[in-house]
This record gives structure tokens, sequence and C-alpha cells, in this order.
């Protein structure tokens, strides 16, 4: 079926090109992504203590989903709207995360009944 | 008649007086939302005002009603939560140290009771342990009852509406709540959350005595089990199923 | 358009790349939820940490590596395929569902030595030793690694479909609407790998 | 458009990827459901008021029957009557046609999403015929009690697979399916496929709070999904996530089941606000009031929506702290819906007000939604939740929202939009007959019950006369009051059903644009052709422009060009 949108700019017809974004050079996020892996498998060869250990790994993990979201994933050329869309849903899951801190971890061990 | 069902703790006249303040502030609310609403039904129906006006509300002069509304509202949300918290302070979060600790159990579906033993405290291996239907814990009058709330198998919920009280109690979990009686009667403990087939039936009491009458009861009840225990070892309070066991385990860590 | 440039009427988004984000929006809910309960977890169970121990942190790089490189050609795909260069495209989208197979098969290989040394799905055994707070880390870690599984699979059919489809030609378009799916499954695989494998 | 060739009837009927008709199976799918819903309201009213006593076309209630009747309501109602009609009916009917296309973004996926939804409600009611029967553990499903084989004995995996636990949970995950793709959909049409000009200002409330809608559905029910996903493994594999005795913990499941379920309350809001916002401005003659500070509203509530879930919580085992903290979040989300239904009041000032039956019930969805919001202030303040939670209390209260909400709602939209989209006129003085019983029948069942529950009426018992504090009079006598204005109430809506029918098979053909409305869905054929428009639509103004000064009519439609 043809479309009669003229002139709104949307693109609807499904063989359309849609390569409007540009490309990063895929090689070097490889690259990247590869060396990251690397990073936190030294953090876990070297047995740093635990909680630099922890943060490295979990810094490097954000980090390589950034990489591949804004590289791979074309984040970096799209709409402003996409971006919020994204951030809310890492916000909501922050948001229950720390909603049920204080019930979940937090709950005092010794409360459990003692029989 | 009364709204409420016979108040017989110190902090249920407050939670009372709470609800007759929120009633204040909803009534003036419901009142003026009812004029603003049918109002202009009467005055701009068809028939009285044949040609409407063109206002959009997006006009400051306009939508400032609306602002003072919300404002107002808002106000009267912040004075009910400031009038309240006091009071949600003092049962939830201040639980006094000081008073006589019964256990309440919840598992389907009855209210098992636990009184102190010998040592004094709860949930130990000597205390006397109450478990039939309709039965009735003992707690005396005008002293602080520290209820610990556990359940064993499913989610249950202990109401106690002439206290004005409600906990759950949940698998895995000690609540501690607490209540000071200053009337003696017969209360009702209902479990207010479902829990099973059950769960319309399960229903125990609080009985509420003078000091004399408490002391007397309980001397009873220890002599009761001071006879049963007697020729063989203290049997354990609560069944030590597989289930409490690895809790136990899991909570040593 | 010309390249490098954001789409500044939100109406240049095409509908499918529109829907899939949308759909990685949720997706990424659904399993940040069970990332966030088993975090929750982690920090109230400190002994998880000696569980975890049992998990084979080489297993788990080479996956990554692997889901890393399979992203990597499918995102290559893309590229050949907005070039209209469809044999090349089918090419890398071979390879990414090789890699996805290779994924699973390392995946079927550890499960088998952690199912051989008794850590299953509910871990009866610890259970009966009174152990169940251990058996819940093994619960999460199926539960976790099993779904991300659930989702390589749909991943593979879906880029196996399109590669059958842009051989006749058609819905070109659709290799990145795939290809974005596939990095949305190693997206999650980059955050379980630390969480399952590391932090010990 | 294709409309020269012929369809067979499953094409056409059944497998139609046609908006309008799939939006109608929505709705018709939905109304059935509320047949069963309300068949189990009245099985379990009628027990409660004559506790015992055989039943009118049911018989004996079993303990176990009353507790399976109250949960399946719960849940049919809200998952499986709100959700179709509200969100996804309206939305499908009204999405394309507002926004000037010609049908969904993906109109296969429409279809699979009807399929689906529709699979999840046999599943529900196939739940009903298993052994040991439907899930009976209230529509919240705390575990341990849906968990872990208490309700269903589950030797074997088979078994617990076909167990009333597994199945209702199945039930709702099939439904979140279905419901994410149709949430796509609409968002994806609203964006992409608008009409020429039809900028965001432009477009029509509903339009902007069933996306809102969907949106706020697809950000929060992630975590329920994951959590139904171990709820169901708990039952059939034998997991522990929520068993305390594993360590699994049995709050975890409320939070996540109440990070969706009060969320939840807002997507069925919404889409019925946003008829209401659609029928007064007709109505009033006059342009909605303050229709971009009203999107602003709902985009704040959409955001605060997140952070209010545990005041359901209040007194199962939360921090108290939170408790303060949540209390806090329920009160000021209060201040956005206010606001809305302010503007919606403003909207009739100095209008010229026309009591047709649509705008009958939307002003009675505004008055009903009054009681049932401002009741809300006492359970949202924590310390009289305590003794208010878990009480008849709450049940008048919430249905004093969401019978409103859900079937004011529905009906105010029905009684609008039927003219358009199945072409024939109904009957007013049915409608206006229906429109009173039900409100007088819907007040005198929930009101009294609000006293029910301050005398310390709990929730979900079958037989009350087993409790001192509500066996009393005159308690017992309001449970029998509102039980016989329950059954009126059910009764009542055979008119509906008569008008429904009598339109059908005998209505007059409807006009182009019977109410005189701006929006886009009235400039098309009555009904709408399939591909809705014969030449797609410009849009050149707002949704509301009634009573513009100097303009000829008394309303200019959005396609009109100065």
């Amino acid at each position: 079926m043809e479309h009669k949108f003229h002139d709104n700019g949307s693109v609807v017809d499904p063989d359309v090109k849609t390569d409007y974004h540009g490309h990063p050079n895929y090689f070097r996020v490889l690259i990247y992504l590869l060396a990251m892996l690397g990073i936190s498998l030294a953090v876990f060869e070297f047995h740093l203590p635990v909680n630099i250990a922890i943060t490295i790994v979990f810094v490097v993990a954000f980090w390589k989903i950034g990489l591949v979201v804004r590289n791979f994933m074309h984040l970096r050329y799209e709409h402003i709207l996409i971006w919020v869309a994204v951030f809310a849903a890492v916000f909501i899951l922050l948001v229950f995360f720390l909603g049920v801190f204080p019930d979940v971890p937090m709950v005092h061990r010794e409360v459990v009944p003692k029989y | 008649m009364n709204i409420f069902p016979e108040n017989a703790t110190t902090y249920g006249q407050e939670i009372d007086n709470l609800f007759y303040l929120i009633l204040t502030f909803v009534a003036i609310a419901f009142v003026i939302s009812v004029v603003v609403l049918f109002y202009p039904m009467f005055r701009y129906s068809e028939k009285r005002n044949p040609k409407a006006q063109y206002i959009t509300g997006e006009k400051k002069s306009h939508f400032k009603w609306v602002m003072y509304a919300l404002i107002m509202l808002a106000m009267s949300d912040f004075i009910i939560m400031y009038a309240e918290h006091g009071t949600w302070e003092k049962i939830e979060e201040d639980v006094p140290t000081d008073g006589i600790r019964v256990g309440i159990t919840g598992i389907q579906w009855n209210w098992v009771f636990n009184y102190a033993g010998k040592d004094g405290k709860v949930m130990t291996a000597d205390d006397i342990v109450i478990n039939e239907a309709n039965s009735e814990l003992h707690v005396p009058i005008n002293t602080n009852i520290i209820m610990e709330l556990r359940a064993r198998d499913v989610v249950h919920d202990v109401f106690l509406p002439n206290a004005r009280t409600k906990y759950d109690v949940i698998p895995g979990r000690t609540h501690v709540k607490w209540a000071n009686f200053t009337k003696v009667g017969k209360y009702e403990v209902v479990c207010s959350q479902i829990c099973g087939v059950l769960h319309s039936k399960m229903r125990n009491y609080i009985v509420v005595d003078t000091k004399e009458d408490y002391d007397k009861y309980m001397a009873a009840l220890y002599a009761k089990q001071d006879s049963a225990n007697a020729p063989k070892p203290a049997a354990p309070a609560i069944d030590t199923t597989a289930k409490a066991d690895s809790t136990k385990a899991a909570d040593k860590k | 358009m010309s390249n490098n440039t954001k789409a500044l009427d939100i109406r240049q988004v095409p509908q499918g790349r529109l829907a899939m984000w949308t759909l990685i929006a949720g997706e990424l809910i659904i399993f940040g939820g069970l990332i966030a309960v088993y975090l929750l977890n982690r920090i109230r169970y400190p002994e998880w940490g000696a569980e975890a121990v049992h998990t084979s942190t080489m297993f788990g790089a080479i996956n990554t590596c692997v889901l890393l490189l399979s992203s990597f050609t499918i995102v290559l795909a893309h590229n050949e395929a907005n070039k209209n260069n469809i044999k090349r495209a089918q090419l890398y989208m071979f390879l990414t569902i090789v890699g996805g197979l290779a994924f699973l098969c390392i995946k079927s290989i550890e499960y088998s030595r952690e199912i051989s040394e008794g850590l299953t799905f509910t871990s009866p055994a610890m259970v009966a030793k009174g152990e169940g707070v251990k058996s819940l880390f093994w619960s999460f870690y199926y539960i976790m690694t099993g779904l991300h599984a659930l989702h390589v699979i749909a991943g593979m059919t879906t880029i196996f479909i399109i590669m059958m489809q842009i051989g006749k030609g058609k819905n070109i378009h659709r290799v990145e609407l795939a290809g974005m799916y596939w990095h949305m499954v190693d997206l999650v695989w980059i955050f379980l790998f630390p969480l399952l494998y590391i932090a010990k | 458009m294709e409309h020269g060739h012929k369809q067979s009837f499953a094409s056409k009927y059944l497998f139609s990827t046609d908006h309008k008709v799939i939006g109608i199976q929505y709705i018709t799918v939905g109304l059935l459901m509320a047949v069963i819903g309300g068949f189990l309201a009245y099985v379990f009213r009628y027990n409660l008021a004559f506790p015992g006593k055989d039943i009118p076309l049911f018989g004996q209630l079993l303990p176990q029957q009353y507790n399976t009747f109250i949960t399946n309501h719960g849940m049919i109602m809200v998952f499986w009557v709100g959700m179709p009609i509200l969100l996804s009916g309206l939305g499908n009917l009204l999405i394309p046609t507002m926004v000037g296309t010609d049908d969904m973004a993906f109109p296969f996926l429409n279809m699979l999403s009807f399929w689906i939804f529709t699979l999840s409600a046999i599943v529900l009611i196939a739940a009903f015929f298993v052994p040991g029967g439907a899930f009976g553990g209230g529509w919240t499903m705390y575990p341990p009690l849906s968990a872990g084989g208490y309700m269903n004995t589950s030797p074997d995996l088979l078994t617990a697979l076909f167990s009333g636990t597994s199945l209702m949970i199945l039930a709702v995950a099939l439904e979140f399916v279905a419901m994410l793709m149709g949430g796509i959909n609409f968002l994806v049409t609203t964006i992409n496929k608008r009409a020429k000009g039809m900028t965001p200002w432009r477009i029509p409330l509903i339009v902007w709070f069933l996306d809102i809608a969907s949106v706020i559905f697809m950000f929060s029910c992630g975590p329920l999904v994951a959590g139904a996903f171990m709820l169901l493994l708990d039952n059939i594999v034998g997991t522990g996530f929520f068993d305390a005795s594993r360590g699994g913990d049995p709050i975890l499941w409320q939070h996540l089941f109440w990070f969706f379920g009060h969320p939840e309350v807002y997507v069925l809001l919404l889409p019925a606000l946003g008829v209401l916002g659609e029928i007064i401005p007709v109505f009033s003659r006059k342009p909605l009031f303050a229709y971009k500070t009203i999107i602003y509203l709902a985009l704040a509530s959409a955001v605060l929506s997140v952070v209010v879930w545990a005041h359901h919580q209040f007194v199962s085992g939360i921090d108290p702290r939170m408790a303060t903290f949540f209390s806090v979040g329920t009160i000021i989300i209060s201040i956005p819906f206010a606001g809305i239904f302010l503007a919606f009041m403003a909207t009739l000032w100095g209008g010229s007000i026309k009591f047709t039956v649509p705008m009958m019930f939307a002003l009675g969805f505004v008055a009903l939604f009054l009681v049932g919001g401002l009741t809300g202030l006492f359970l949202g303040s924590n310390a009289f939740d305590i003794y208010a939670h878990d009480s008849y209390f709450v049940v008048a209260h919430f249905h004093y929202t969401l019978f409103p909400d859900i079937f004011f709602g529905f009906f105010a939209a029905f009684y609008f939009w039927f003219p358009k989209y199945l072409g024939k006129e109904l009957n007013v003085t049915l409608g206006k007959i229906h429109f009173w019983l039900t409100t007088i029948f819907f007040n005198s069942t929930f009101f009294l019950l609000f006293f029910n529950g301050l005398h310390g009426q709990h929730r979900r018992i079958n037989d009350y006369s087993f409790f001192g504090n509500v066996a009393m009079e005159p308690y017992s006598t309001f449970e029998k009051v509102a039980t016989i204005s329950a059954i009126c109430l059910i009764l009542s809506q055979l008119v509906f059903v008569l008008n429904l029918f009598k339109t059908l098979s005998s209505g007059k053909k409807a006009a182009k644009n019977p109410w005189n409305a701006a929006t886009l869905e009235w400039v098309t054929d009555t009904p709408p052709i399939h591909g809705n428009f014969e030449t797609f639509p410009e849009v050149y103004r707002g949704p509301y422009e009634y009573s513009v000064p100097d303009a000829k009519d008394d309303f200019i439609p959005q396609n009109v060009a100065n």
C-alpha cells in the first residue's frame, strides 16, 4: 500500500535505506571492548581488595555497555527522545533498587526467628 | 452508633482523632469541589448560557484559580502528614523496651501465643505455648505489651480492631510491635491478610485482665507447665522443622 | 541525509528503529529487574561469594569474548547491508549465528560441569543440608543465565530468518534491527559476567 | 487503500489487522470478561449477605471457592476488563483515527497482541477447571501462599504447571506480552505516523494519555515480569526465590508486585481521564481548560508514579522511615491528578453544557472519583493506614476509584464514539436510564462499606457472623444493602445490553459528526472505511477549537485551514 504522507519527513516505506546515521570505526570499538574485558580479568587475577575490585569491575562493565550502546547500537547518532527512553529505563531500575534496599539487604539478620 | 469499635489502647484515640482531622479536611475539600462541579451545571447549562466563552485556560489569570486550589490541597496534605507523623513514629518506630514480651505466631489457620517461660524471654524452649483454636492471650492492663510477630508458613496479618493496630507477619522475619491496653475486656485478634482456605476462621482473643487476675492466671500456667515438664525433658517450644533449621543456619553466617 | 548527523525530528527515526528501541528499553527493565533482585540478595548474603567460586571465570570470559565478536560481526553485517553487499552481509550474519551457537555450546559445557557438582536449579542436596541460602545463589545463576540463553536463541532465530529474507532481497533494513536486538543480548551478558563470574 | 477486494469472514472479523476491528475485538472480550467478573462478584456478595444459603444460579459456595472468586474477580476486573477496554480497546480505536493515519504502525503485531491477550483470558478461565481449582490467595498473589504448593500440592512438573496458581501467573505474563506489543504500537504510531501538521501540541488529550499510560506500563512492568518468572519457577520447579527458609524473601515479591501494581492504577486512570478530556469540551462547547498544563501534570504524575508503590505495604514490614517517604510521595501525586480534575471542572465554567448521555457519564465519573480520591487521603497517611489497611474501607475506596474509572470511563467513551465506529445512533432514553440506575446502585453498594471498614471489618472473609465486631447491627444490615444493590447494579447493566442490541439491529444511521466535535476522527466517514481517510488529512489547529470568537460555527475541525 503506498503511503500518502508527503513531506512530513517520516520514513514509512519499509524498504527505504535506514542508514541515516553515521558509522563509527567498529573495529576500534571492538578493540576497546576486548581491552576492557582484559582489565576485568586482570582485576580478578591479581586479587585486589574486594571493594576496589568490585568498583573497577562495575565501572568497566558500565563503560563497555556505554561503548556497545553508543557505537554498535548507534545511540550517539540518535534522537534525544531515544536517549530519554534509555535513561528512563535505567532511572526506574535505580528507583526500584533504592526503594527496596532498606527492606531486603538491610534487614537485620538477627531478626530472623531463633527457634 | 459509634463509627469505630470500642477503643482499648493508649494510642487508639490518636488514630481516631487522626480520622476526624482528615475527615475535616476531606469534608471541606468535598464541599468546595461539589460546588465547583455542580454550580456550572446549573449556571452554564445550554438553556441559561447558549453561547460559550472561549477560554483556553493557558493564561495565568485563568489558571491561577486551579493553582490556588492545588496549593490549598498541598497545604492540607502536609498538615495531615505533619499531624499523623507523630502517631506513626509512636506506634511503628519507637517501640518501648520495657514491658511484657509475648510471641504471636501465625500458622494456617490459628494464632499461636507464646508466653515467656522462666527465663523471661519468648521463643525459647521453656515458653508456654498456647496453640488451640479460639485460644486467649491474657495480658495485664496498663502495661506495655511487646508483641513479637512471626509467621510459620504463609503471610498473615495480626489485626486488633480494638487496639487500632495491625501488622503483617512474614515468614523469615520478626516484627516487634506494641500495645498498652487501658480497658479490661476480651478483644478479637483476627487475620487480615488472606492466608488460605480457612482464612475466614482465623480468630483468637486477647483478654485484658487486671494485674491481680493476670498474675493468678500466669501462676496457674507456670504450675501446669512444671507438672507437665517434670517427668520428661523440656520439649521444644515450637516444632523445629527443617525450614526453621535452615533459616537458623543461614542466620549464623 | 548526510552522514554523522542526528535526526532532529523524531519522525525521521524510522518506525522499525523506534519500535526496537522501545522493545529494548522494556527488555532492559525486565532483565534489570532480575539483576536488581539478584543484587539485593547478593548484598544481603555475603556468603554467596563462596558459591560464586564454583563458576568458571575462564568460560565466562571466553563467552564474553564470543558475544563481543558476534556483536562486531552483526554490526558489520548491517554496514554491508547498507552498502547493498547482500552476500557479505549474509556471511557476517552467518558468523553471528555461529557465535551464538558457540556461546550456547560453551554455556552448556559450563552447565554440565556445575550440574555434575550437584549445583542445580534447586540444589536439593544443599537444601537438605540446611544450606538453603546457598542453593538460592544457584537458582539465581540458572534463572539469569537461562533467561539470557533464551534471548540468545531468540536473537539467533531472528537473525536466521532475516538472513533468509535478505537473500530474496526483502527487508534489508531489518538487518540493523536484528543487530540491535543482538547487541541488547550482548549488553545483558556484559553485566551478568562481572555479577556472576568475577565478583567472588 | 485496499477496499476493493473481498475478504473472508475470518480475515475480516477474526484475524483482521484493521485497528478498528481489533479495538472492537478488545472491547468485546473485555465486556465478556466483565460478565464473568460480575458474576463472581454476585456470587460472593450474595454469600456475604446470606452466609450458608444456597445462591441462585450457583448453589453452595465453599470457603475455598469464595477465596478463588474474590481473587479472580480482582484479577479479571483489573487486567482483563480495565486494561483491554481502556488501554487497548480505546487505544486501537482512537489513536490512528485521531492522529490522522490509516492504521497502526505494525498491524500484524497488533493482531498478534489481541490473540495473545485472548489466549491469556482463556488460560485464566481454564484455571477454574483444573484439579484443585483456580488460585485463591488474593489477586496480589503474595508468596509463600502462591508458591511452593500451598495452594496446589504438586508432585510433578506437569501437574504443577497446570495448577491454578501457575496458570494464573502464566495468564498474567501472557497479558503483559500482549499489552507490551500494543504499547509499542501506540507509541510508534503516535510518534511516527501523525498526519501532516499534527504537532505535539495538536494531538488530542486522549492520545497523549494513552501513550503516557503505555509508557508507564512498559516501564513499570519489567520487574514484575521477572518476578512472575521467578514465582512460576518456585511453583513448577521448586526453587526458593520467595521461600524464607531458603533465604528468599516474601517481602521482595510485594515490592515487585506493587512496583508495577500502583503505576497500573494510573495506566487504568489516564485513558479514562483522556475520555473526559475529549467529552467535556465537546459538550461544554469550550476549549479544554489548560490543555498543555494538563499534559505536563500527567507527565509529572507518570514520573511520580514510580515512587509511591510502597503505600500498599505500610504495615507489611517495610522500613518505617521508608513508609514516611512513600507516604509523602503518595500525597504529592495527588496534586497533579487533582489539577487534572480541576481543569476538567474549570472547562465547565462559562460553557454551554449539553447533558447528553456521554456527558452525564463523564460528569458522574468526576463526581464519584471525587469520593474515591478524597478517601485516598485517609489511606495515604500512613498512621491511619495502620488501622484502615486491608479493611473494607480500602475496598470501598478503590471501588470508588476503579469503578468510575473503568465503567463510567468506558460508558462515556461508548456512548460518545459508538455512533462513529459502528455507525448507529444509540437510544438516548435508555442511555439516561442506564446512567441513573448505575450511579444510584453503585453508590448504595459501596458507600456503606466505608462504615463497615471503619468499624474494623477486614477483607476476604466469607462469613462475618464469626466476628463479634462486625456481626453486630447495623453493619450486617449494611452488608445486605450492599449485596442487594450490587445485584441491582449488575441487573441495571441489562439496560445497556438492551440498548446495544436494539441499536445494532434497528438503530438509525448516525450522522458523520453528530456531536459537532473538532478532532480528526469525526472528519472521516461513519463508520470509518478500511484505511480511515480517503485522502490523508492535514492539520492546521489544536483539537479543542470550540466557540472561537468570529468563527462561522461554534467549532472548527482540526483539518480546516484558516
